[in-house]
């Protein structure tokens, strides 16, 4: 309705499209407190305002999850679709044929695009469809309560689940290996490189994945999660066994066991300092484990499938969660760019550019035996 | 020898996968449609690419009738590995013509029987290099087969001159053959059989053409912007027909594309991307058969309580799974009906001739895009890969109905004061915007999940039920946008005939035949679902109903049973299904049957 | 003050989903139970995982009712948000306790009032550090509650030592929060509402379970081997229990496995690992809910054309589409009937009770490699993820049925004479061989495309129409494989009532509702599908039958009328489904409206 | 019917199982004349043979397509399942579970591993089942009558489809991605090699992975057919014209256009002399188009991902068809050994090891509440 629509008041600090940040709100998030997708959701917004994007001009997608239900919470003035299950790539696909001119804006998870979706993932990235992809990575299923995804790490523990014994698909190597035109990896707490990666990935023509470690906080190696740094020593057994109503696989258990009554709140995880290129750091995360991070070295080439192909495998070996822009090609046209369309967008187009003439029938009839 | 039997009796050619008959075939089919009589022609077809048995029967009806019929008068023996079957099938007093070298017995008495020396005419032809031997091969029996039946040459000539379009050299080619093949039999063979072919005037006006290549201009003139597809027999040629179209019919004279045709991964990303093509305000199809409709069900699913527009096209055949890819059924009917987990409803289209093959092809989009909702159009093998006679295609006699769409100035007019899914008209039939609107109140969120009015996510249960209840009407409201039933009537009739889609030939001859038993049967043909109420004022005025139709399981009575419990037992199933589509012969004899209990 | 109602009232807790208050209420609903009063619990939860409105509503019924009620009487706000609502939704006369830290105006002055010092109860405790505060809180409420109405700490103690699995620690923990709320109540609060509970022996030898373990407990008695699965809510824990209990259960006494889960990356592979398994002689199921079950149904259908047995559980959540993910219903029905293209029918269980869960885990085992076939369990939201009261799980009381299967020793007996699809009995039911018989004529191959008696691939026409009728033969067999109606008859009732799954408490409380209005109804539960015979002779014995269920197009009552036409306008639909398990309430109030009419 | 079933006769020759090579024979085949899969099948009743390996200790599986048919032409003794276009994988994974000491043979095609079945064939090399994986690769739909595949070439031109604008998927690069435990590119046309790593690929427990280059002798690169080597120059035009129903994008079409109705029969595409380590040869095919094969250089090592992927990366550049044993990883356990399974096959357990005693029933009742 009219009224609901924030409009820039007098004062209101506006971007050179004339909007203010208001105008790329979306509704309040219900996402977990501290969730890493919320701190995506932002820097979305962030970028969107910043690069005078007008809203209208996005289409937003995504599938089905706790990340896929983000772009609810971002740019309220842009047309979204929220569609099944791993079938975001397709239902994009057609819906950015309405109006060229209009850019994809994509959230995923890793299990809508790793696990249900891969098959629609890859496709996407072949056709280099006109839009950013952007994958909330974080091992697990979130709203369905912690199962893992495909991208679990091999060895992790999960309650009612045992141990991943699979290695997980390395979001990146999969994109490479289907020729995606841009691809990054970040990890959702560092805010600042998101922002820039974002912007460039919200610049390019094609098709832009980017793989973003977006942990949960609540499921994700929730088995440990007493040795959560930031809880006490001496309330550990104390905290898990009053906060959840165990799933023990033995004669013991009690006839709940998959539903946690409990879950902490707890803070985003967001690194503190910027980091520079080539730097490794080390981040905690809630659940006492740490990550990784390293950011691409200073003078590496994103243009070189071998070297991207390199860095990746090296990275994996070290256990290192590479940072930056992998890969990039701005040669390779868009889908939409492929066929030699009309330049009025074709949703315009009116029943006389779509029904042909009149005289064609009888020509085409002749035609017919 | 007994009468003369002109322009009444079936032709059956077994061959060879692949082995390049069908050109003959079609050249038979062909110049005897352009000696004005009416044709059909149907190839029963393996599921394989090269090697195994195939036959194509033309049937020649002085009458106009186009169903199939199981009797074989005249049967051409190819295939050394259908020989005996194929002459076994000749009906007594047939004619049997076979390629003498199949050295194998010709043990009947009660037919004519001709050998045809096709090898030994070919390699006599120096012309023929050793390579286009086989290719051309076939002719001869298009020759013989002239002869003794009297074909008009000059009509296979030009059938052969619109083949090969207009080209001189394979035209006179393949016409060597022909020739070759009459005048050898003009020399040597005695007519033993009572079948001929006179020129008549029964398909001035007609064209011939099959469903898929029907639909395909349908759908271009409904002005199709996307198309995704998978391929699956028998719907490939559906969307490879759109795609030979498009560039003629509806390039700018610049040479600019105005629609985007993507053959995508699987089905599942077929339908998605027609939806997401559709939501985004293009007239978008997908095409395809059992399997692929099954794999779409979560979609459609989700096209149906989302309320975006699209039109998927199942060109049936036989099922359960992958069943036999190359046989007609119409099994797919209760299925579709109920698509999608939890409750739903469709609008579904039941062409029942290649001519309306054409018009559902453009009407779908219009019923798509007035409804707001997934439309199927059930098609089926024996329509989409056959060549029928039919009506010339018609040009669309109203203008495109792109349904309730507000774009920018409709929304200043109301100040943006609007909601997605708002019943303003009372019809069940919310406005909506497409993406690429710039006004700021345009947009909205499309979801899978709970909604209200307003689009924004719920949970609420009494939105769930508004939602869903107000969705129902709409479908109430479908029917008035709806084709609605046909109906053959004869006077006095106090039993009626149902039926849908391709059973129409074999319905219309079977309502012949059992008026010359003295038998009236009332015929309606349904042409959409949801029902309109004639169909039930139809059932409802008379004394019993047999609904007949190509499947097992009889689906169609079962939606009406359903639709009108009151009705229930006055519905009579004939349901069959053997892949092969329906004969007159068995319509009638089933009818009597029952009549007779 | 009114007259003391004892054991008869609801008790609604408003809180915030992800904030600890399930331990809470199931330490509620677990203590009245061990106090021996009947009582169900129902988690009424949104589609997230922190921070929204969540109810947990339990009712006390000393009649021994389980079904929902509208009717809150005892409603205990702990959620800001949900406040007004929550205060807005006690039942004239009833009570309302809230958290004294939510600053919002109490103005109903027709219900009993008591604040709640939840946050200064619980800070004041030093033993509970800060971090343990908002988990323990929620037990204050326990407490303050216990005390106005009557609880035995003691029970409310039991209840804690059984949660916590005897662990001192946190009983003593949560127990002092429990006692610190009765304390300040007995202290502080003047009882103003008439409601009590007292013990009493209602609840001997009963078990509180929810459906989905059950159904897991049942397929591990069952005997299941192979579990493909999908996480999807609400069919998750079923497969996430199976994971729990099998190893306690089934593994051999050196620790070795018999049986293998695999969470697949699909609903497409889950099935497909089943069928796989289940054709390779394994007892073979995934679980699902609608989304999942659209995705199935070209495996669906393959299973039905090639035999292959396996156990589908379908957790019925609100759809079409994703719908409501968190709300019952029983929507999928009439697709599920459907499932596949082309002609299929398929065999349903549609368990009663959490304890009819547990029996049809195990049983669908035997129907389904009794008859080669998919079947298709139905459960739904309310009976999977809610806790109900039933009798024990009782032990199969027949030995697996492994159905017709062919071994090493009996293809020897019989000469390794033996074809896959020959029907030898006449039931319709063929013999199988499992892959991994090493008899060389025990292999033969299997396809979804045409096949003969001998597995044989064919196009012939007869062959598919044989096949297929045999199989259409088999589900007639069925029936007498499939557990039967269960009937609640009153004397000299002339109307009747039929329905499935967890509508049974609301009916049966129904039932007596009517019989005090002077309206006698006799009351058949459907079990399974295609029916017996039984159902239609109840039917047909009534003047009016009423077929209930939750969901909005009447699927049941549409299978009926198409299996029996002649039936059909006796069978009225009472339908509807707001994704609420349906209340006595409702029922009875439908039924008495069309009974005026 | 025992009358059908081939036993060695008094002076047949046999392996050391006892079984002739008609043992291992299927039904005729049905495809095509000169059809490359049909010498694949040849080799897999050779290697199986000369194996000594007991058909009944196989289980076939396939998909949908030309290929997918395949496995009813070898091992009649041998159970098969036939399933679902681009669901092999998820078949295959639950039987072999039936009886772990099975090993699988899947054959499938481009469409149905590469196209439809992108997701499963992905999952069930990260699971590693313990089968082999023919993908019989031919670029193109061959049962459906031609149409690209997701493997076809970039630029290749089909009737009735027009060019193919996407770069191919690269079935072994994607096998690398998903770590699959062996993998290997072979020419259908090579039989030597084929049934060289065949053999090993029967031998690797886990999942073999082999792209087959198995040109469609009908349809591939079907426009070009008149460019055919074998068929004379003068006869071109003419064979063209006779052949095809065109199907003409234009006004001037005949209206059976997707039919195509003479498919002349062409001899099978075989190597003459065997190749050795590091050549490169070219191979003419009957579409006169030509394909570089490059043999893997001797001392190539198969054990290491990253050389893999340069050898890929660079036969990709060079459009060499690149052939042998590509990667190897014979250490990673097979899916059914992840689980600790009884040594009896699942699916010879009886009712006394599947059902848990009675005494249990009262146990489990207790926790319940
Ligand atoms: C067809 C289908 N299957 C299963 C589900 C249930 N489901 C909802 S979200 C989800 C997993 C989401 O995981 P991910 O994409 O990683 O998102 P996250 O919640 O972790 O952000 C599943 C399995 C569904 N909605 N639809
Ligand atoms: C769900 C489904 N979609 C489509 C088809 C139709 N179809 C049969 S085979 C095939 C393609 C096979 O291609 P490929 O796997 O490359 O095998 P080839 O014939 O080339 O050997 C298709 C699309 C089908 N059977 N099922
Ligand atoms: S469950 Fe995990 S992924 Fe989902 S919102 Fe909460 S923190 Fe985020
Ligand atoms: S069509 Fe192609 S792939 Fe199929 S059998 Fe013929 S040659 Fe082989
Ligand atoms: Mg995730
Ligand atoms: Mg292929």
């Amino acid at each position: 309705m009219s009224d609901s629509l924030p409009m820039a008041g007098a004062n209101v600090q506006v971007n050179a499209a004339g909007l203010s940040k208001a105008d790329y709100r979306g509704a309040p998030s219900t996402l977990c407190v501290g969730c890493g997708h919320n701190s995506i959701a932002n820097q979305i917004v962030s970028v969107c305002y910043e690069m005078n994007i007008v809203p209208e001009n996005i289409l937003k997608f995504s599938g089905i999850g706790c990340s896929s239900k983000s772009p609810t919470y971002f740019l309220n003035r842009t047309f979204g679709f929220n569609g099944l299950h791993g079938r975001m790539p397709s239902v994009a696909t057609g819906a950015l044929f309405g109006d060229r001119s209009m850019r994809g804006l994509g959230v995923s998870g890793d299990g809508d695009s790793a696990s249900i979706g891969m098959g629609q993932f890859k496709h996407v990235m072949r056709r280099n469809v006109n839009m950013v992809y952007i994958v909330e990575n974080n091992g697990v299923y979130g709203l369905t309560k912690g199962q893992f995804s495909a991208t679990a790490d091999k060895g992790l523990e999960l309650k009612k689940q045992g141990t991943n014994m699979y290695l997980p698909v390395d979001i990146c190597m999969e994109a490479l290996a289907s020729r995606a035109t841009f691809i990054a990896r970040l990890f959702a707490g560092n805010a600042k490189q998101v922002k820039e990666v974002l912007k460039a990935a919200m610049a390019h023509r094609g098709i832009a994945v980017i793989d973003i470690i977006s942990p949960c906080v609540t499921f994700n190696n929730q088995e440990n999660t007493y040795y959560s740094y930031d809880f006490g020593k001496a309330n550990e057994e104390m905290m898990h066994e009053v906060s959840f109503q165990q799933a023990d696989p033995s004669f013991h258990q009690g006839s709940e066991g998959s539903s946690i009554s409990y879950i902490p709140p707890k803070p985003e995880i967001m690194l503190e300092a910027d980091m520079i290129e080539g730097e490794i750091r080390e981040v905690k995360l809630h659940d006492g484990s740490s990550i990784q991070l390293k950011n691409l070295e200073k003078g590496y080439n994103p243009t070189n499938r071998m070297e991207a192909m390199r860095v990746l495998e090296e990275a994996q070996e070290n256990n290192w969660l590479l940072t930056g822009i992998i890969y990039i090609d701005p040669s390779k046209p868009a889908l939409t760019e492929l066929s030699n369309l009309v330049d009025t967008p074709l949703n315009r187009l009116t029943e006389k550019d779509l029904r042909p003439a009149p005289e064609t029938m009888a020509k085409i009839n002749s035609l017919m035996f | 020898m007994t009468e003369r039997i002109v322009n009444d009796f079936s032709i059956t050619v077994g061959t060879v996968n692949g082995s390049g008959s069908s050109t003959a075939n079609t050249t038979i089919l062909r110049a005897l449609f352009k000696m004005g009589i009416p044709v059909s022609g149907k190839n029963l077809f393996p599921s394989n690419i090269q090697g195994l048995p195939t036959w194509y029967t033309i049937r020649v009806s002085k009458d106009g009738y186009l169903a199939r019929r199981d009797e074989r008068e005249i049967v051409i023996a190819i295939n050394p590995n259908s020989f005996a079957k194929d002459l076994d099938s000749v009906a007594p007093g047939g004619a049997f013509f076979y390629a003498d070298d199949i050295k194998l017995a010709v043990t009947r008495t009660d037919i004519a029987v001709y050998p045809m020396p096709i090898k030994s005419l070919v390699k006599s032809n120096p012309e023929i290099t050793a390579n286009l031997r086989d290719l051309v091969s076939n002719m001869v029996y298009v020759g013989v087969l002239a002869q003794m039946i009297g074909m008009d040459m000059t009509k296979i000539e030009q059938a052969l001159d619109f083949h090969f379009k207009h080209k001189a050299k394979p035209i006179a080619l393949n016409m060597s053959m022909v020739k070759a093949g009459a005048e050898w039999a003009a020399a040597n063979l005695e007519k033993k059989d009572p079948f001929y072919v006179e020129s008549m005037n029964k398909t001035d006006g007609m064209i011939m053409a099959d469903g898929n290549m029907a639909g395909a201009l349908g759908s271009i003139y409904g002005g199709v912007q996307f198309v995704g597809w998978y391929p699956i027999t028998p719907a490939t040629s559906l969307a490879e027909s759109i795609n030979d179209y498009l560039p003629t019919l509806r390039k700018t004279v610049d040479g600019k594309e105005t629609y985007a045709v993507v053959q995508s991964e699987d089905e599942l990303a077929a339908i998605g991307m027609a939806i997401g093509a559709g939501w985004a305000g293009l007239r978008a199809m997908t095409s395809t058969s059992g399997p692929g409709l099954s794999l779409m069900t979560e979609f459609y699913g989700l096209a149906y309580y989302t309320e975006v527009p699209v039109v998927v096209w199942d060109v049936q055949r036989m099922g359960p799974s992958t069943g036999l890819p190359t046989r007609t059924s119409q099994g797919d009917l209760g299925f579709a009906a109920h698509m999608g987990h939890g409750d739903t409803n469709h609008i579904i289209l039941m062409p029942g001739s290649v001519n309306e093959c054409f018009e559902f092809g453009w009407r779908a989009f219009d019923v798509a895009e007035r409804m707001q909702a997934p439309v199927l159009v059930m098609s089926d093998l024996d329509f989409g890969m056959n060549q029928w006679m039919t009506e010339p295609f018609k040009y669309p006699d109203v203008p495109m109905d792109r349904g309730k769409v507000l774009w920018e100035v409709d929304l200043e007019k109301i100040k943006g004061d609007w909601g997605r899914y708002v019943d303003k008209d009372g019809d069940g039939i919310p406005y909506r915007t497409i993406p690429g609107n710039r006004h700021p109140n345009s947009a909205y969120f499309t979801r899978g999940t709970g909604h209200d009015e307003m689009a924004r996510y719920s949970e609420d249960t009494q939105t769930w039920v508004r939602v869903l209840d107000r969705i129902k009407r709409k479908y109430e409201t479908a029917k008035k946008y709806l084709p609605g039933p046909v109906t053959h009537k004869q006077d006095g009739a106090k039993i009626g005939v149902i039926s849908f889609g391709s059973t129409d030939p074999a319905i219309l001859e079977a309502q012949q035949m059992l008026a010359g038993k003295g038998l009236k049967v009332d015929y309606m043909r349904l042409r959409s679902l949801p029902s309109q109420d004639e169909v039930f004022e139809f059932i409802g005025s008379h004394e019993r109903v047999y609904i007949v139709e190509m499947n097992r399981d009889g689906h169609l009575r079962e939606i009406l049973m359903v639709e009108k419990p009151e009705l229930a037992t006055k519905m009579s199933s004939i349901a069959y299904n053997d892949g092969l589509p329906l004969t007159a012969k068995f319509v009638a004899n089933a009818i009597l049957k029952l009549e007779e209990k």
